[in-house]
């Protein structure tokens, strides 16, 4: 199969992640869009690894896949902490930092 | 001891004493300064005599010396000395200038007694005359504008002398600027000169000239021009005459010294001292006469109706000095001096009686109010007609014989100098009229309340109040003050205006046609070399016009009398029938309105066009404004998409990244 | 004799830091006595200059920063000499009369760095180390204005300070450009001026960079129309330090046009002659006017040095050597003129609770005829009365400007009549006519007496034999301009009215 | 054969890798040593170790350090030379210098002690690699270690809003920004088929592929973007400001300096060294947005009333700068930026703990009228401040002065001479918002103008707790006073930096 349609489909989903963070204010929401981006990212270095022949591309994608845990870890814990502040959870109330 | 070291003492004294008296104003008495002035005063008249004996020692072609003291400045071409021209012309200068002076200074220890600014007074005549010498000493042009403008400032000085007088500092102001605009004239001149001649000393150029110039070549020209042009300022000839009839804000001898005797005949010098330049631009030298000639008409016409007494003298004097200009333009060096010296003599006199009399009149000089004061002042009333019968041109005057001289070397030089010479002898008949117009107003008729007073023996107190403003006089800096003084009761005044009253009268002696000449052969090694030395009118043909001007004279001197005395009056009735003349010449043919209009009011607006319009929209809102109004959008912009919204944020990234992209993805294809 | 000029350069540096180390109310004695000891020095360079050698004396050249090719090299010429001691002499008067009493020490430590700033400047003979110092003298002033200054004190320094370096910024890139472009292939980059002088670059390039450059000089003159931060910060510096800035800073930058532009770019500086003539006569007569239109002392002498720097450029840029002969006369003497002047005005405001409008003031002469005296001494000179050295000045710029630009000469002389109007008015005014409404005249008290008079001296002095400068600067002067000189093609043979 | 001996593991070269070993063993350390409860351990033996690790590493960098071209190690993952080592002594400096800010601070007592520690050392050691990383995954991870403890620092005042907000908004946009790096990663990797940089090199330089390939292009575009986005250029600054205002201060000194210094670290590395032959597809866009980054940095920062947020802002302006010496791709230009990065942490720090001082005190926490009259008030604090905004606006006699010329001198030799008007241009007006802090320290109370905004109402950001006085801070004055002292030092005697920079720059030989 050509790579081309590997590209495209990693491409879409890229384009996806990005409108969800775009659209949604749930930061769970823009948190899970990340992750599609990053996938995305995983899937093209796949495509790209095989493409060449070489396991570099798949060693990549291995490790992206830990560190977008670890974001999403993070994430996750600062959520926590608005929570039990009783902040609102939703990304447009976070703009008393401005101008 | 040399000629030339002579010339330095010349110089030495009046600075010295200049010094000396300003210097040690807190500690001198009373008078004490103004005797050690006129001390100094003598002492260089003593030493320009020494120097004039131990030149005429010396054989006539060698009788120009030059010495320089030490080098003013010097860069590539511009090469001047601290250097002194002893010649005839600088030393008969000298003489005139000291003399005058002297006596001058003298009248002031009295007149100005009791001024409480009188260790100022002498110390600012001091400087006047170390100044006017070192005009008529300068060896070079350089030196000569920094004589030329150092009397300026003196003049300027001693007008606003009493300068809580708002009217004396205007007057000043105008002198001082005038004057300024003569030195930057000159400054030009100068330039032009030491372009094509290389040269700034008066014998180099003088030298040069005539290898370098074709007669009438442009450029010597407009350098001659240039050089009228400052002549025109100091003396006070058209246009640039506005000043003097201010400047008789300053106390009466100054108007004596300054305005009458010596600074206002510096032009006269002047045009006489580049003589080789005139004699190479004619066109210059016509220039020069016909303004002389209008000049000395205009102020004859404007003298006329003028009822303060010293302003009538003023534009006396300016008509005077017409007369010199023309002659040293029409090439009658001799005679324009001649004039020169005579007229510093009788002028003098005439403001020393002027200031006796306003003294009488305690600081009145409007001549409405004056009269009947023949009995009161006789000495003034001698002296003061002395003076106008020499400055009427009455027979055997000194006023007579140097005048009338000028008006025939002008006729003989014939063509358009014929039509000159004949306005100059119009001239002559209004001078006569004016002169005693003033007499008679002064002396004749029934006394006023201050003439019989002082009859009574005691001088009249007026409450001091400006005739020009009428605002009462702030008397702090001294006169006009309550104390006046008159010649009568004071013998420096006396002392000073006797031997000019001679003068006025026998002067005459050393310029009789055929007889004596005396003059003319003094001054001939100056001269000689002048392309019109030789072209003089015949013996006779000067006594007829001696003859035409006093008939001329005795008429105006007569017409006078008819309408001052036996038909009192009928000037009034003049007045109303030829209204608009008598306006005309009453506001001096409108001259000061029209400079108001065309130079000091729009300058003014200039002023605050600049302030309002340029300073606050060009300068602020425009250069600086429009620099800080771009960052403040910018800061404006960047603080605006700065929403805090996260999602806004990160739109921009996308978009950022999409820029990237394209112009990328473009640059690849 | 070798004479160290780094000592010059630091003596008062150091003089401001021991004052900052003494304490309290000793810290202007400290300063004052490292400025006379400083202008002392000068002096002792002033007799020891020998005025017959070509080129730099004194020369201290050392490595500062290799890799950029900056080199710490100072140096006297007849360009820099009288600038020199104008500086050191300017700063001994200020000094005396600056009596802060709150946070004095740190004023003296500001006025102690504005003095090896602006030494520094004049003494520099790398480009580099040139503007080091051109950019440093704005700190302590910034502080001098700001700390020390009056009503809207710090909108008026910061306005000074942006105003000024958006031209020394700007000049900043144009002389990194100049080093690197000049450096030719494989050559080591090198900022110092005599090297500068020996390579080359395409004449394109030097007019933007010429034109950078004038920008800095002009804003620092100040010339119309870039005087924009003139009336805010004249109307609130403390006048000793509003003395040192009109007098000493104004000429850090007509001084660069002789020491740097005219010599390293020929070309360029050739190029835009006409421009800077222009700019030139437009401050004289813009600032002339501008001059006897105001009502507030200080705005006078503001606008009237806008006119005179306008003569100096007019002078530098005629590109003959009477003309800039008389140009760094000029430097010198408004200088000197400045100094008293500014300091008078500080007399004269305090004998009017304060008051500097011209309508409030009069008739103080009658109880201050010593004041007076100084002041209208001081105002000849100003108005460059012929027998003031200011008039041989402006004579030799006028006569350097007829060569070749006599019409430009013309309408400059125009400027000489104006000066003569707003100087007079502003001595009559305030010394003469009745007595202002908020004038308590006294006499001059004795210490800005011995403050002004030495200075009043120094330019009667001058005045009498002003060749003992015009010798002394002759030949470094008539060397500077040489090479645009030969560009312009001045032939002096041109009758200038035909 | 047992199985083991088919597995050849990469030979590591342990004396280069001994930094990076002893900040992880430090980071373990530290994390294990926080857990005891006694207040010694909590307040003087983490922070104690901390350092301890620091100075290790300092030390060891030192003893490696070794000018030249050096190899590659583990496999070529990771390059220890003179490029890495020089910036990291810049992490480990920022690094001694947060744990003195944070001593008194209210951070670490929130977070807990040892986390807090730990996770600073974890974000150098991401420095570290991300600095010396020499093929696409080393720099991805770089990346992530770097900023994943950094999104946590930020938010460690847990109590207070403005902390967690700028630590989401950090951890959203940064995420975003490393997906976009990724994939440009992945296009890179795709368009070239090699991870290591030298391959990408050859690769360019080969023939398959061209430097007009639409593929790279894209993936140099979107890497750019990524590593712009950590280095705050615009128009990927946006959470610069928000981050730098709301984080504790001491991490906002860190991320303010030494983030810059990574981001700028792998900026020359993989333009310089992957992308080298590419450099006049890449240089124009780079010079644009640095151009762009130096207006939009300078207006932003005027009429900020925080001094955090002013002079996040303003590190925003000095990216632009900073960017100038990447874009020229010469190694002058490396020079230039490295020795900046040095006066720009020097300066910066300054600045920075001086508004720790204040904001501890002062009701009026970080805004600009806390620090009216501070002249009289506190000198020592006052002066530090003074010579570091002098320095930021590049007056002379200070670093900031002769790292400008540095940049200007590199941009106008690498034919970008406009860039170097531009910088210039950048600090004038910065001269607008650096003056008024000087103003309102020397020259007493004064109306700022500002166009229309409400002065926003600053509440003291890390609480105001008795003993945090000025006089009860002294190691804070300390790293202020030292930081101004070597900014002055360096302004009149750069000749020790200079050599440093020459050093670095033996590291990318192939720089012209």
């Amino acid at each position: 199969m050509d790579i081309v349609w590997f590209l495209v489909l990693s491409a879409f989903i890229f384009v996806i992640g990005a409108t969800g963070v775009l659209t949604r204010r749930n930061p769970l929401v823009v948190l899970l869009c990340l992750e599609l981006m990053l996938n995305a990212g995983n899937l093209a270095l796949v495509a790209f690894s095989r493409m060449h022949g070489n396991e570099g591309g798949q060693v990549f994608a291995l490790i992206v896949m830990v560190i977008a845990a670890c974001e999403v870890v993070i994430g996750l814990g600062i959520i926590v902490a608005m929570y039990r502040n009783r902040l609102p959870i939703d990304v447009d109330e976070m703009s008393e930092l401005r101008g | 001891m040399t000629a030339t070291s002579y010339g330095w003492l010349v110089l030495a004294f009046p600075l010295a004493g200049m010094l000396v008296v300003s210097l040690s104003w807190r500690v001198l008495p009373g008078r004490l300064a103004g005797w050690i002035a006129s001390a100094a005063i003598l002492g260089s008249f003593v030493s320009a005599i020494l120097a004039l004996i131990d030149m005429q020692d010396l054989p006539a072609e060698e009788r120009h010396l030059v010495d320089s003291a030490w080098t003013y400045a010097a860069t590539a071409d511009f090469n001047a000395d601290v250097s002194i021209l002893i010649d005839p012309l600088s030393v008969f200068m000298c003489l005139v200038v000291s003399g005058v002076s002297f006596l001058i200074h003298v009248y002031s220890v009295a007149y100005m007694t009791g001024d409480h600014g009188h260790a100022r007074f002498f110390a600012y005549l001091n400087y006047f005359v170390f100044s006017m010498l070192l005009l008529v000493l300068a060896a070079n042009f350089v030196l000569l504008i920094v004589g030329w403008a150092f009397v300026g400032a003196a003049s300027y000085l001693l007008i606003s002398f009493w300068y809580r007088r708002s009217t004396a500092t205007h007057a000043g102001i105008k002198a001082f600027v005038m004057n300024v605009i003569g030195d930057v004239g000159l400054v030009i001149a100068a330039f032009l000169l030491l372009d094509h001649t290389g040269q700034l000393d008066y014998l180099g150029v003088f030298e040069r000239a005539p290898e370098v110039f074709s007669t009438n070549d442009s450029t010597i020209v407009w350098a001659c021009i240039f050089i009228l042009v400052g002549a025109f300022a100091k003396s006070a000839q058209l246009p640039l005459h506005t000043w003097l009839p201010d400047a008789m804000e300053g106390p009466t001898p100054v108007s004596a010294l300054i305005h009458a005797a010596t600074m206002v005949t510096a032009g006269v010098y002047l045009i006489a001292r580049c003589f080789p330049l005139f004699d190479l631009a004619p066109t210059a030298a016509d220039i020069g006469a016909v303004i002389g000639t209008a000049t000395l008409v205009f102020a004859a016409t404007v003298a006329l109706v003028q009822t303060d007494l010293k302003r009538v003298i003023a534009y006396s004097t300016m008509s005077q000095i017409g007369y010199m200009v023309l002659g040293v333009s029409a090439a009658a060096y001799g005679a324009g001096l001649f004039h020169l010296m005579t007229h510093a003599f009788f002028k003098a006199l005439l403001f020393m009686g002027a200031g006796s009399i306003i003294g009488a009149m305690a600081g009145i000089q409007d001549m409405d109010r004056m009269g009947g004061f023949r009995r009161a002042m006789p000495f003034t009333f001698v002296t003061f007609t002395i003076g106008a019968l020499a400055l009427a041109g009455f027979p055997l005057t000194a006023g007579w014989f140097s005048k009338d001289e000028i008006l025939a070397y002008t006729l003989n030089r014939g063509g358009g100098f014929v039509v000159l010479g004949i306005a100059g002898y119009l001239g002559a008949a209004l001078t006569a009229f004016y002169a005693f117009r003033m007499v008679f107003r002064v002396f004749s008729g029934k006394a006023v309340p201050e003439a019989e007073e002082l009859e009574q023996g005691h001088l009249a107190h007026g409450e001091p109040q400006n005739p020009m403003t009428g605002e009462v006089e702030d008397t702090d800096v001294g006169f006009p003050g309550p104390e006046h003084v008159v010649a009568e009761r004071s013998w420096p005044m006396k002392f000073a205006m006797a031997p000019l009253a001679v003068l006025a009268l026998v002067a005459g002696v050393v310029g009789i046609p055929g007889v004596t000449d005396t003059l003319e052969h003094f001054l001939e090694p100056t001269f000689e070399s002048s392309t019109y030395a030789e072209d003089h009118p015949s013996t006779s043909s000067e006594w007829v016009g001696l003859a035409a001007g006093a008939i001329i004279s005795i008429a105006g001197i007569f017409v006078a009398f008819t309408f001052y005395v036996r038909r009192r009056g009928i000037t009034l009735d003049l007045r109303d029938r030829y209204r608009r003349v008598h306006d005309f010449l009453w506001h001096k043919w409108y001259f000061d309105e029209l400079y108001d209009a065309v130079f000091v009011r729009p300058a003014a607006t200039a002023g605050s066009f600049g302030r309002r319009v340029i300073e606050t929209d060009v300068v602020q809102g425009f250069i600086v404004g429009g620099a800080t109004g771009v960052v403040r959008a910018g800061t404006s912009f960047a603080r605006a998409i700065q929403t805090g919204f996260l999602r806004a944020y990160a739109l921009l990234l996308f978009f950022g990244a999409a820029a990237l992209l394209l112009y990328f993805l473009i640059s690849s294809s | 004799m070798t004479i160290h000029l780094s000592i010059i350069v630091f003596l008062p540096l150091a003089a401001g830091l021991i004052g900052a180390a003494l304490p309290r109310g000793y810290a202007r004695w400290a300063m004052l006595a490292g400025t006379v000891a400083v202008l002392a020095y000068a002096v002792v360079l002033l007799a020891d200059f020998d005025s017959s050698a070509r080129g730099l004396q004194y020369v201290t050249d050392d490595e500062w920063i290799p890799e950029l090719g900056i080199r710490y090299q100072l140096g006297v010429d007849g360009l820099n000499l009288f600038m020199v001691v104008l500086t050191a002499l300017a700063w001994v008067p200020c000094t005396l009369v600056a009596a802060f009493r709150e946070r004095e020490r740190l004023f003296f430590f500001w006025l102690a760095l504005a003095e090896t700033a602006v030494l520094g400047v004049f003494m520099a003979q790398d480009l580099a180390l040139f503007i080091v110092f051109f950019d440093l003298m704005l700190v302590p002033f910034y502080f001098l204005i700001g700390g020390w200054g009056t009503g809207d004190r710090v909108r008026a320094t910061t306005m000074f300070v942006i105003y000024t370096l958006v031209g020394s910024l700007l000049m900043l890139a144009a002389a990194i450009a100049l080093g690197v472009l000049a450096t030719p292939e494989g050559g080591e980059i090198s900022f110092s001026l005599a090297v500068l002088e020996q390579r080359s670059v395409p004449e394109g390039t030097q007019q933007w960079i010429v034109l950078l450059f004038a920008l800095a000089f002009f804003v620092k003159a100040p010339l119309f129309p870039l005087h924009g931060w003139v009336p805010a910060t004249y109307r609130s510096t403390s006048i000793p330090v509003l003395a040192l800035l009109s007098a000493v800073l104004s000429k850090a930058g007509v001084y660069g046009f002789l020491r740097i532009v005219l010599p390293v770019m020929p070309e360029g500086s050739q190029h835009w002659q006409e421009l800077f003539i222009i700019v030139a006569v437009f401050s004289i007569l813009y600032g002339s006017i501008l001059a006897f239109s105001q009502d507030n002392i200080r705005m006078v002498v503001a606008y009237s040095s806008i006119a005179q720097l306008g003569f100096i450029t007019l002078g530098i840029f005629a590109l003959e050597d009477k003309g800039a002969q008389g140009a760094v006369f000029q430097m010198l003497n408004h200088g000197l003129v400045v100094v008293p002047l500014f300091l008078i005005i500080g007399v004269i405001a305090a004998r009017a609770h304060g008051s500097q409008s011209l309508e409030q003031l009069g008739g103080m002469a009658f109880r201050a005829p010593v004041l007076a005296a100084l002041f209208l001494i001081v105002s000849f000179a100003t108005l460059a009365m012929p027998g003031s050295a200011n008039f041989i000045g402006e004579i030799l710029v006028l006569f350097g400007t007829f060569e070749d630009k006599f019409v430009y000469g013309l309408v400059a002389s125009i400027g000489v009549i104006l000066a003569s109007v707003y100087m007079i008015r502003l001595f009559q005014r305030t010394m003469h006519n009745r007595v202002g409404p908020k004038v308590e005249s006294r006499e001059i008290d004795g210490l800005s007496f011995a403050a002004i008079a030495p200075v009043v001296a120094v330019i009667v002095a001058l005045g009498i034999y002003p060749s003992f400068v015009v010798e002394r600067t002759e030949r470094s002067t008539v060397q500077s301009i040489e090479a645009a000189k030969a560009l312009s093609g001045n032939d002096p043979e041109i009758s200038v009215i035909k | 054969m047992s199985l083991l001996a088919q597995v050849q593991a990469p030979e590591i070269d342990y004396k280069l890798l001994s930094p990076l070993l002893a900040l992880v063993g430090g980071c373990i350390v530290v994390m294990m040593v926080g857990l005891f409860r006694s207040q010694f351990v909590r307040r003087s033996l983490v922070p104690g170790l901390t350092a301890v690790s620091l100075l290790t590493a300092v030390g060891l960098t030192i003893w490696i350090w070794e000018p030249g071209d050096s190899e590659p190690i583990i496999e070529g993952a990771l390059a220890m030379d003179t490029l890495t080592l020089g910036l990291s002594m810049l992490f480990y400096v920022a690094g001694l210098v947060t744990i003195l800010l944070s001593l008194r601070s209210e951070a670490p007592r929130v977070a807990g002690q040892g986390e807090y520690y730990a996770l600073l050392l974890g974000s150098i050691t991401g420095m570290v690699v991300l600095a010396g990383a020499e093929n696409l995954i080393t720099l991805f991870i770089g990346i992530e270690v770097l900023s994943i403890p950094l999104y946590v620092l930020c938010a460690t005042e847990l109590y207070r809003r403005e902390s967690l907000e700028s630590g989401l908004k950090y951890l959203v946009i940064g995420s975003v920004g490393s997906a976009t790096l990724l994939y440009g990663l992945a296009l890179l990797y795709g368009a070239s088929g090699a991870m290591q940089f030298d391959g990408i090199a050859s690769a360019l330089g080969g023939d398959e592929l061209s430097v007009t390939d639409p593929l790279l292009l894209t993936g140099i575009a979107l890497t750019m973007t990524g590593l712009a986005f950590k280095a705050s250029v615009a128009p990927f600054h946006q959470w610069t400001p928000d981050v730098y205002q709301g984080a504790p201060t001491p991490i906002t000194t860190f991320m303010a300096v030494a983030t810059k210094a990574a981001a700028f670290g792998i900026l020359l590395r993989l333009f310089g060294e992957a992308l080298g032959l590419a450099q006049l597809e890449w240089a124009p866009a780079l010079a644009v947005l640095a151009a762009t980054t130096i207006v939009i940095g300078n207006v932003g920062a005027i009429a900020q009333r925080s001094l955090k947020r002013m002079l996040a802002w303003s590190s925003v302006a000095q990216a632009g700068y900073l960017l100038a010496g990447v874009v020229v791709g010469t190694n002058l230009g490396l020079q230039a930026t490295v020795f900046y990065l040095a006066v720009y942490l020097l300066m910066n720090v300054a600045a920075f703990s001086v508004v720790v001082a204040r904001e501890r005190v002062s009701e009026r926490g970080d805004d600009i009228s806390s620090f009216e009259n501070l002249g009289q008030s506190n000198p020592w604090l006052a002066w530090p401040m003074t010579i570091a905004m002098l320095s930021l606006a590049g007056f002379p006699a200070t670093g900031g002065f002769i790292g400008k010329f540095f940049l200007i001198d590199a941009s106008v030799d690498g034919d970008y001479t406009w860039l170097g008007i531009a910088i210039v241009v950048g600090s004038i007006i910065s001269l607008a918002y650096y003056l008024r802090v000087i103003a309102a320290m020397w020259m007493g109370r004064y109306e700022i103008e500002m166009p229309a905004m409400p002065p926003r109402r600053v509440k003291p950001v890390s609480g105001w707790s008795p003993e945090a006085d000025t006089r009860a801070q002294p190691e804070v004055a300390v790293v202020a006073i030292v930081c101004a002292a070597a900014t002055i030092l360096f302004g009149l005697w750069p000749d020790p930096l200079f050599d440093a920079a020459r050093d670095v720059g033996t590291a990318l030989s192939q720089l012209r």
